[in-house]
């Protein structure tokens, strides 16, 4: 299932929920791109790009997009009061040395473990390695923003994944369109489901077994 | 060992530095800060079975995918892909050999080689994916991947201005990989928006000092 | 993980945060690009036992120079003592013990730091004279030395300007290893000339990022 | 020997000689200082200093020094057009990628192998490693500027270092206030008598066998 753009911006607006004021948060391509627009510029969120800005700032007016100013994922953006330009290595000596509190990133399967496979469909689609397999070890939160399911409307939540990994045992959040489900050492723990699905939508389209919350949310 | 002359060369004199089968690097992130006119030239004089160095294989239409699209590339040693699908076809279709590291892995082979340090040592679960098993060493009881320096026989390399010393200063985000592909090759051509004459750079502002910089191209100096 | 609010704290807070035992990591060279008068406020606090990480031993009435001086310094990894005859006859006393390394190695162990990187390798031939035998493997058919990263509880840098998140710019050659040291040390501190709002510096001309820094004390705010 | 100003400034300008227009070239501590003031600005040369300057240029006049520019031996220096400057890791790249076409720097002693000896001596007085390792190995030319006799006028070359190494057959040069001379695979060659000394007074005062040229300069 290919999400629209309103899903997509429900996913990155309960995505930035997970955000407080003065973060380091690093935006991964895909769902993860539109999070930034959903947070009030005065928390002084610093955004972090691994082609080398940190503090990036909201997506400019058409028309007002500058040639040089792109994040790692291609698209046009700003720069917030503060921001610095250096290399791409120095950026990556944000992420080892620990600077990141959070991490979004797009995945293509995600395992009850916390498993991430996002770099290769064999004989499919070669996406490459990239840089989530060091965002995913370094950062303090690793949270995957992506559809529940595939374009072939299979669960991409499962019990072990069937793709090449990217990293084990990395994903601390999951947030799709029809729900929030933590990693935890007992399992996969659903937090919230999203409107307008309902609990069973989510049990039946993931492929693992979840922990229900007795609080949970069932509407965002 | 020449005074210091300029270092601006034409389009055309750059395409000849790239012989048949070298070991180019490149600068520039997903298509951005890269020396798209160079790429051009290069592509324009005929170049085959390059080898690669670099971050991604940018878009099958632009830049540095362009010589993947027209298959001039033989090998690749990068980290991502997804850009450029003709990159992945090929490589699945076994006529693109790709080698792909972790991004800040990369970054730091290719600083490395820049800096003229042979590897370095970096943590297992890095790169286990793509790494070979004789990487692989313990010292003093731990366990690390080695992941030895890259060079190139010829970096191109994106920047906003430079002095005819070839000292580089970049734009915004268009910085990203450039400066350490700038230090990494044998032969480093800057293609520059501008060129003005030594002195006239802040020394502060310099990124790539033009100790590390061979020739010179203006952006709007050649064909592209 | 607060907002944006001014690391800006004074001399005594800053000295706070220096303890007895810890391994204090310094940017300056030669005395120059040094934070002089945060290490005056160290002095005066009375801190002993540190282990200190630099380029080298200052001179014996100036700077870093006077920690040894005044025998606080139990410990160097440094390069050169030879512009501080204090510490050249402490360490032929056994009062300080001093490892030496080649001075571009020392640089590089504390970037790797800086960026995460646990060792580098480095050619044989390269401070045999001070390494040690386990630090030799062999890959590839090849000789190399192991040197590992060099970290630090705290670091204190010189800076020419910071803004209230931390961004620093430095002046001409009091830059020398004050960036390198700014990314290394667990928490840093940088004694600066001026404090300007965030927003205020041009973000090409940062050369530490803020998300480096920890506290800002002004050269002009202390006893120094 | 503790050489007076006018023998350093000797041995700084036939120094100069072995620099040609657009080298780069390093200045270590102590007599090397001086060799930049020999040279016409005019070529040129791009004198690299190991704290994070390339292109130092001629010694300020006296009162007009800046605080923050001084070269790797501490003293105050201005800079050429086309300097820049950058940190130590950077100032270091260059001298491993050998872009150095010729290091000067001092000596305690030199072997006829070309041997070094230069940061201690062992009881007496302690320099440290330094930069000198490094720059000896990779720079296409090393030159050591030295007196050619120590405090207690004993030789400074000699057919073996008796004291601790800094690096092992690294010296293609010599110049001191008496002599120039050449390490060759066959030994020590003796280029250059300076004024006023003589042969005699160079043979006898130098530990080790001298291969004497043919076309032996007396005089500079």
């Amino acid at each position: 299932m290919v999400l629209d753009i309103n899903h997509r911006n429900m996913i990155a607006r309960r995505a930035a929920r997970e955000i407080y004021p003065g973060m380091a948060v690093n935006l991964g391509i895909g769902i993860p791109e539109l999070v930034a627009d959903f947070l009030p510029t005065e928390w002084n969120v610093m955004f972090h790009s691994v082609n080398g800005i940190l503090g990036v700032g909201p997506t400019p007016t058409k028309g007002e997009e500058d040639v040089h100013l792109f994040n790692a994922g291609g698209a046009p953006v700003t720069i917030h009061s503060g921001a610095s330009f250096f290399d791409s290595s120095i950026a990556y000596g944000m992420v080892r040395r620990g600077m990141l509190d959070v991490a979004f990133l797009g995945a293509l399967q995600v395992s009850r473990k916390g498993d991430l496979a996002n770099w290769i469909v064999p004989g499919q689609r070669v996406y490459g390695i990239g840089g989530g397999v060091e965002l995913v070890r370094y950062a303090k939160k690793v949270i995957v923003l992506m559809s529940h399911l595939n374009e072939r409307d299979e669960p991409k939540i499962c019990r072990e994944c069937t793709l090449p990994l990217t990293a084990k045992s990395c994903v601390d959040m999951i947030i799709t369109e029809r729900a929030v489900i933590e990693v935890t050492e007992g399992g996969l723990y659903l937090a919230e489901v999203m409107y307008p699905f309902t609990l069973e939508e989510v049990i039946t389209k993931t492929d693992a077994p979840l922990i229900i919350s007795e609080n949970l949310q069932m509407y965002d | 060992m020449a005074a210091m002359v300029s270092k601006l060369i034409t389009m055309e004199e750059a395409a000849e530095l790239i012989q048949d089968g070298i070991r180019l690097m490149y600068g520039g992130f997903g298509g951005m800060g890269s020396p798209d006119h160079l790429i051009d030239q290069i592509l324009d004089k005929g170049v085959r079975d390059l080898t690669l160095i670099g971050n991604d294989a940018g878009f099958s239409n632009r830049g540095i995918g362009k010589l993947i699209t027209q298959e001039r590339v033989k090998k690749m040693l990068t980290t991502h892909i997804g850009s450029n699908p003709q990159a992945g076809r090929q490589m699945m279709e076994g006529k693109l050999e790709v080698i792909f590291f972790p991004q800040g892995i990369l970054v730091e082979k290719i600083r490395a080689g820049g800096v003229g340090i042979p590897a370095i040592l970096v943590e297992p679960g890095m790169g286990d994916v793509t790494a070979k098993k004789e990487q692989l060493i313990v010292y003093a009881g731990e366990k690390y991947l080695v992941e030895p320096a890259l060079t190139a026989d010829v970096g191109i390399v994106y920047a906003k201005q430079a002095d005819t010393y070839g000292n580089l200063i970049y734009e915004k985000a268009a910085r990203n990989v450039n400066p350490l592909v700038a230090m990494a090759a044998q032969t480093t051509i800057a293609e520059v928006e501008e060129i003005v004459p030594v002195g006239e750079l802040d020394p502060e502002s310099i990124v790539t000092p033009g100790i590390f910089v061979d020739y010179i191209v203006l952006t709007r100096g050649g064909n592209g």
